[in-house]
């Protein structure tokens, strides 16, 4: 049956002789998926349940004068209308949320803009009715008045003297957590690494490229809009149903901005229809909830999908401008980055990965990076799959493209020559563990791809790495032994791409059973212990770590068990492929089950992890693409993604990460962009001009999995998912300087860009 | 409130009646009247493809449509495509390869991709392409996808 | 004793030294005894007893997410680098 | 959306008369793909919604003894293009009824409800005016019949009057030796709206060398869909080459005059008229030689 389904290469780990890891199993949910059962976040229907809609804002800069209400609330058929007046004051306060500080003053102006709306599509006040329609209805008898004020929205501009504030206080971090710029500016942050003498560096260089480039704001794109459920009960206990990456960092991001005990905040996570990052923040779960209190219903919002481009959190446009300097053996021996990001209408964006990104695939001695978030009348940007990391790889690899072509480099041979390894220091300090950038470069030049004569006019093939630090976190888990020999496992990380199978083939391979024999559950956040969202690849590793300690408590309390049927000492049992054993005696793990209630009751285990050893993930892309020299259109002709991925515990799932990322990244690179007008506004606000690849826009994306084990990891697990966005950009415009000799330093490479650059160039026709 | 409206039609084989608001859209009835949430709503405008459905055996997108304008028409949603025992080979397929991640686009990939081999039981890659263009999805990047199709149609020649 | 790397815009603090040493084993101790030498540092690093926001502390190139109670051993070598804020 | 009401008559006089009591307030609902989409964002209002599905006259395809064809107003795409004496008399068409948006668009979208949304950028206009459609409209004062390329009268508007409706559009027969091809220009390969779309249509002289009659007809380049008049006559009689084609498309340019926007700056779209027009032509000429009528998957190099 597999044959058809034309599985990655996998370079395999020699000590690996797992029974369960690397096996592909259907996974637990996926019967549910495939028959419309399975419930997502609109899907929730509850008695009594009423629908909500969003006003947001036509300005996308202004101060709010007044909020009248009134007539939305004697509309037929409405039962609450709120603004952000119903929200506590939350001063200044910074709460840490698990994965870092958020200033809730902002995060609850986000989600209703307070006294002045920062851009187009801000929400500004809310509507509960009973239906959606009736809902959208009455937010045009809402009556705001705005005072308009100037905006901008591109990050250089915004960083000008005399540019408009966004936020009238607002100091720049030049230290994080320390000191702050006298004057207020847009630019809430200034990151700035520097090692060696970067002077001298480029002085003595051998070759010197230096380049500017600019990117444009870009959204996840998942297909499901956001959606949350509140129910608050009279008891104030409050219910939320939430299509979210994290049910923990949701229900703490609703207590804080409700300034309610988390203790009367359950969340109950349904299934995602994507993230990509996009869903770690919160924007309807309060405004939802302040509905519900007012009214006595449960209130379900779900954004529309214009609601959804402008009023979430799309990743930074940005301008970036990378120097390199090689000796002549092609060493890279100096770097400079000054990179700007905008982080939207609020400070605290993705700049901090994206100045630790920059020079991360490389080992260069004398390097200086400076890095600025800068706030725009934009959304407040969030992260996307690998935050910050894209940026820098387009610029840096493009630039490393130019000097492996300046040297007569083959440019895998440059990479190889420079690239990062265990050792090597990163500019920002660490030093790398076990990495396994070098095991996939070769793997791209061996690969049969890279082998295979590209032929015919306007082709060109490209390369490019990327790096993504890959994170922790918590994870807790409990599980339940049946007495049948099936194991129920509950586990907090909401499953987006599988990681149920992936979490439970870890439990299995621990216990010594099959895949099918664990029967997973995303819990909610009465249910389970504490974890982290899901994101940052780390659920695999992280909450599949707990999985794993989970099965040892088992195998240590069934152990106990044996010794009693035995009357032996639990010391002696020994556990081994599902097989419990001492001295002649012996029992399988199933066997056992059936007798564990009259050997002491059925057994429960629990775990709570906070790993610190995750490690990197790095992935090297080859492209192929023609390019329509007369239209400037670009078509992906064949497309290959290495990483180095640790342990593949479900090869499918992993090459499915590495392909879903190279066709974001595509995109990414080709057509998607936030258009806006002079005023601000978004222009292409919908999936039909708002340019996601389709079916037809991409070819086949052959992966290959390197598995270098994360020592750290009892199964060598390292993160996978976010890596395989990083290098695309930089591959694909690549790979146009070698179709059309055009080095393309703007994203997105789109046909009239791509066009207008060649005809300047002169070499294509007019 | 506008007046609500009776229609008659027949929904995976079985007649059903509902009433419903002129305004109000065969997604909206399908997923909230009639709890068949297995059509999503993605964009609500036609360009993603999550809502498909078949209407008189032709896919369309359920947002698109007035649920008046089912009278006397016979729908299928993903929830008829298995039967009761077994999963269609196309389930089947996208299961064992591994062709959704978050699931959500998965019901209207596969109510399209069974109107195509219905009516064309061995597209080439670039046919499949392309009548599944109307459909997005975000996390697979359409490999496996494809690849689940291709492996459905050779299932389903098997089988006859 | 455990190396710390001081990052440019908080060398102002050690005189221009782009590295220094502090005993302590835990992050709580191991600043505080820098403070000592380095007087600012405690106010910079930890707010409310968590590490400050928008600032990750890496020990032995691992970001901890244990803040002020994270293990420091006689050698470990600790960087100051931003948090990955959102960046997940 | 704001709530209305809604009518499916069984004959063309029922919704005409509909159409004139209701005027303003009434709207025609054919396949929806546009109508829904406006009402639900507010673009359009409507307290009338009309569906003439039920019409038979606008569910139909009838040939006419002339060998010419009558498209029903109503005819949803799918039926075109799963046709193959359709394909075969007029390709341009079934290329465009093949790309106008999804599948599942398809399933419902007319050619009709194309032409009455009027849009500049609308993919099956230029294909109707190359192949010489005719509107028939039926109206409170009786039938009338307008050219398409007379229909459309700004973006968004057309000549249909209050009470009017479009029920059928007319084809002549498709003569000998002639062959047509629409394209588009989009930035991904299916669901998108034309940068820029061309109609072409040809009839080549004895021997199949020169060219007899060409029509050409552009989108997306200026407020309505337009003919390229004078790039016409200039092919009328010139050798069925590349080289002509080019030339072609270069004056085909001049009848251009596009705006910017979101979709493309205006001088690209203007550079794109030489290029479709060309590659349009080309497309006719293998055609009206023979060549493969069906549909062309869009994917691929100089496929747009």
């Amino acid at each position: 049956m597999s044959e058809n389904f034309n599985h990655a290469q996998i370079i395999k780990d020699p000590d690996d002789n797992y029974k369960i890891l690397g096996t592909r199993p259907v996974r637990h949910d996926g019967v549910d998926k495939v028959t419309g059962r399975a419930i997502y976040g609109n899907d929730v229907q509850l008695q009594g349940l009423v629908e909500g809609a969003i006003l947001r804002s036509p300005e996308a800069h202004a101060r709010i004068l007044s909020i009248d209400t009134s007539e939305a609330e004697a509309h037929p058929g409405v039962l609450a209308v709120t603004t952000s007046a119903d929200f506590p004051d939350l001063g200044d306060k910074i709460a840490n949320l698990g994965e870092g500080p958020v200033n809730l003053a902002h995060l609850a102006a986000n989600c209703l803009a307070k006294d002045k709306v920062l851009y187009k599509g801000h929400a500004v006040a809310a509507v509960a009715a009973q239906n959606a329609h009736i809902a959208r209805e009455a937010l045009d008898l809402i009556k705001v008045e705005y005072e308009p004020l100037p905006i901008v929205t591109d990050v250089l501009e915004a960083m000008k003297d005399g540019a408009p504030l966004l936020h009238e206080g607002l100091l720049t971090n030049l230290v994080p957590g320390g000191e702050k710029a006298e004057a207020p500016s847009n630019i809430s942050d200034h990151h700035h690494f520097k090692r060696g003498d970067t002077e001298a560096a480029f002085e003595a260089a051998h070759i010197v490229v230096e380049r500017e480039f600019t990117t444009q704001t870009v959204h996840q794109g998942y297909i499901e809009p956001h959606v949350a459920t509140a129910h608050w009960n009279q008891d104030g206990q409050l219910t939320v149903w939430a299509s979210t990456q994290g049910s923990f960092s949701a229900r703490e991001q609703t207590s804080e901005v409700l300034q309610i005990p988390i203790s009367k905040v359950k969340v109950i996570p349904c299934e995602i229809g994507g993230g990509f990052g996009g869903k770690i923040p919160i924007y309807l779960e309060p405004v939802a909830a302040v509905l519900s209190r007012k009214c006595g219903r449960p209130v379900k919002i779900q954004m529309t999908r214009d609601g959804v481009f402008e009023g979430t959190g799309p990743t930074p446009a940005s301008f970036m401008r990378i120097k390199l300097g090689v000796d002549e053996a092609g060493k890279m021996t100096a770097g400079e980055a000054w990179l700007a990001y905008d982080t939207g209408a609020f400070p605290g964006g993705v700049i901090g990965p994206g100045v630790m990104c920059v020079f991360s695939c490389y080992d260069i001695e004398h390097a200086h990076i400076d890095g600025y978030d800068v706030c725009v009348n934009k959304p407040w940007t969030k992260a996307y799959r690998a935050p910050g990391s894209t940026h820098v790889a387009y610029a840096v690899e493009s630039v490393v493209d130019e000097l492996a072509e300046k040297l007569e480099m083959d440019p895998i041979d440059l990479r190889l020559l420079n690239a990062a390894r265990e050792g090597t220091k990163r500019v920002d300090g660490p030093v790398y563990p076990r990495i396994g950038l070098i095991e996939t470069l070769e793997a791209a030049k061996n690969h049969d791809h890279y082998k295979s004569p590209l032929e015919g006019p306007n082709r060109g093939r490209g390369v490019a790495a990327g790096f993504w630090f890959n994170i922790g976190l918590k994870s807790a888990a409990t599980a339940h032994v049946n007495a049948d020999g099936t194991v129920t496992l509950l586990e907090g990380s909401t499953d987006i791409g599988g990681t149920r199978t992936s979490i439970s083939m870890q439990l299995a391979e621990t216990l010594g059973i099959a895949a099918e024999d664990i029967n997973p559950k995303v819990a909610d956040t009465d249910s389970v212990g504490y974890t982290d969202i899901t994101g940052g690849s780390r659920v695999t590793f992280a909450t599949g770590l707990a999985a794993v300690e989970v099965g040892k408590d088992i195998i240590s309390q069934m152990k106990e068990r044996a010794a009693k049927l035995w009357e032996c000492e639990a010391a002696d049992v020994e556990f081994s492929d599902g097989i419990f054993s001492q001295g002649d005696n012996s029992i399988s793990f199933k066997e056992l089950c059936a007798k564990l209630s009259r050997t002491g009751g059925l057994i429960t285990a629990r775990a709570s992890v906070d790993p610190q050893g995750f490690t990197n993930g790095f992935g090297v892309h080859i492209c192929d693409l023609e390019v329509d020299v007369e239209t400037g259109k670009v078509q992906i002709l064949r497309y290959t993604a290495l990483q180095d991925a640790g342990k593949a515990i479900h090869p499918s799932y992993v090459e499915g990460q590495l392909q879903g990322g190279s066709v974001q990244g595509i995109g990414w690179a080709l057509n998607e962009e936030y258009l806006f007008d002079e005023k601000g506004h978004m222009l292409n606000p919908t999936m039909l001009d708002y340019r996601m690849p389709t079916a037809l826009d991409v070819p086949m994306i052959d992966t290959v999995i390197i598995e270098v084990p994360n020592p750290s990891h009892p199964f060598g697990v390292r993160g996978v998912g976010e890596t395989p966005i990083v290098p695309p950009p930089g591959a694909i415009a690549n790979a146009v300087k070698s179709a059309t000799g055009i080095r393309m330093t703007e994203l997105p490479m789109s046909p009239p860009r791509v066009h207008s650059a060649i005809t300047e160039d002169g070499n294509g026709a007019s | 409130m506008g007046k609500k409206i009776h229609v008659s039609t027949t929904i995976n084989g079985e007649a059903v009646e509902f009433l419903c608001e002129a305004r109000q859209s065969l997604l909206e009835i399908i997923r909230d009247t009639l709890t068949l949430t297995g059509a999503k709503e993605g964009c609500n405008n036609g360009n993603c493809g999550a809502c498909t459905v078949l209407m008189n055996g032709v896919p369309v997108d359920s947002c698109l449509v007035l649920a008046v304008e089912a009278e006397g028409a016979e729908l299928e949603t993903v929830e008829s495509i298995a039967n009761e025992e077994h999963l269609h080979p196309l389930q089947e397929c996208f299961l064992e390869g591994a062709a959704l991640q978050c699931g959500i686009c998965t019901p209207g990939f596969l109510v399209s991709a069974k109107a195509l081999l219905d009516g064309h039981p061995e597209p080439t890659e670039e046919e499949i392409r392309f009548e599944l263009s109307g459909n997005l999805c975000r996390c697979t990047g359409y490999d496996k996808i494809v690849r689940a199709v291709q492996a459905a149609s050779e299932r389903m020649k098997e089988v006859k | 004793m455990a190396i710390v790397h001081v990052p440019p815009q908080m060398q102002k603090l050690t005189g221009g030294l782009t590295e220094v040493e502090a005993e302590g084993d835990s992050l709580r101790r191991l600043v505080s005894n820098l403070d000592t030498a380095y007087p600012g540092f405690k106010d910079r690093l930890i707010k409310d007893d968590l590490v400050a926001p928008g600032l990750a502390i890496s020990i032995d190139n691992v970001v901890t997410s244990r803040g002020i109670f994270a293990e420091v051993l006689q050698d470990s070598v600790i960087h100051i680098i931003p948090a990955i804020s959102g960046g997940r | 959306m704001r709530d209305f009401e809604y009518k499916a008559p069984a004959t063309i006089d029922e919704a005409v008369t509909l159409l004139a009591e209701r005027g303003s307030e009434a709207r025609v609902l054919a396949g929806g793909t546009d109508i829904i989409v406006q009402l639900r964002e507010g673009l359009r209002k409507a307290d009338l919604v009309v569906d003439v599905k039920k019409i038979p006259e606008l569910m139909s395809l009838a040939w006419r003894d002339d060998g010419g064809l009558d498209i029903g107003g109503a005819v949803p795409c799918h039926v075109l293009y799963n046709d193959a004496k359709v394909i075969n008399a007029y390709p341009s068409i079934t290329d465009s009824a093949k790309i106008i948006g999804g599948w599942q668009i398809q399933g419902r979208a007319s050619l009709g409800g194309n032409l009455c949304n009027s849009s500049p950028a609308a993919d099956s206009i230029p294909s109707l005016i190359v192949e010489g459609a005719t509107c028939r409209i039926a109206g409170p004062g009786g039938e009338r019949f307008v050219p398409v390329q007379e229909f459309c009268t700004a973006p968004g508007a057309n000549v249909l009057t209050e009470g009017e409706m479009l029920v059928s559009l007319t084809l002549p027969p498709a003569g000998e030796s002639s062959g047509s091809r629409y394209m588009r220009f989009i930035p991904r390969n299916e669901m998108d709206i034309a940068v820029t779309g061309t109609g072409a249509w040809l009839r080549l002289g004895e021997g199949g060398e020169t060219v007899e009659e060409a029509r050409l007809a552009l989108s997306a380049v200026a407020p309505t869909p337009i003919v390229a008049g004078e790039a016409e006559a200039w092919l009328q009689g010139k050798p069925a080459t590349e080289e002509s084609f080019t030339e072609a498309g270069d004056i085909a340019r001049k009848a251009a005059s596009p705006i910017s926007d979101m979709r493309g700056p205006a001088d690209y779209r203007t550079h794109l008229v030489g290029v479709l027009v060309k590659r349009a032509l080309n497309g006719a000429l293998g055609r009206a030689r023979g060549g493969d009528r069906n549909p062309v998957i869009p994917s691929g190099i100089n496929l747009c």
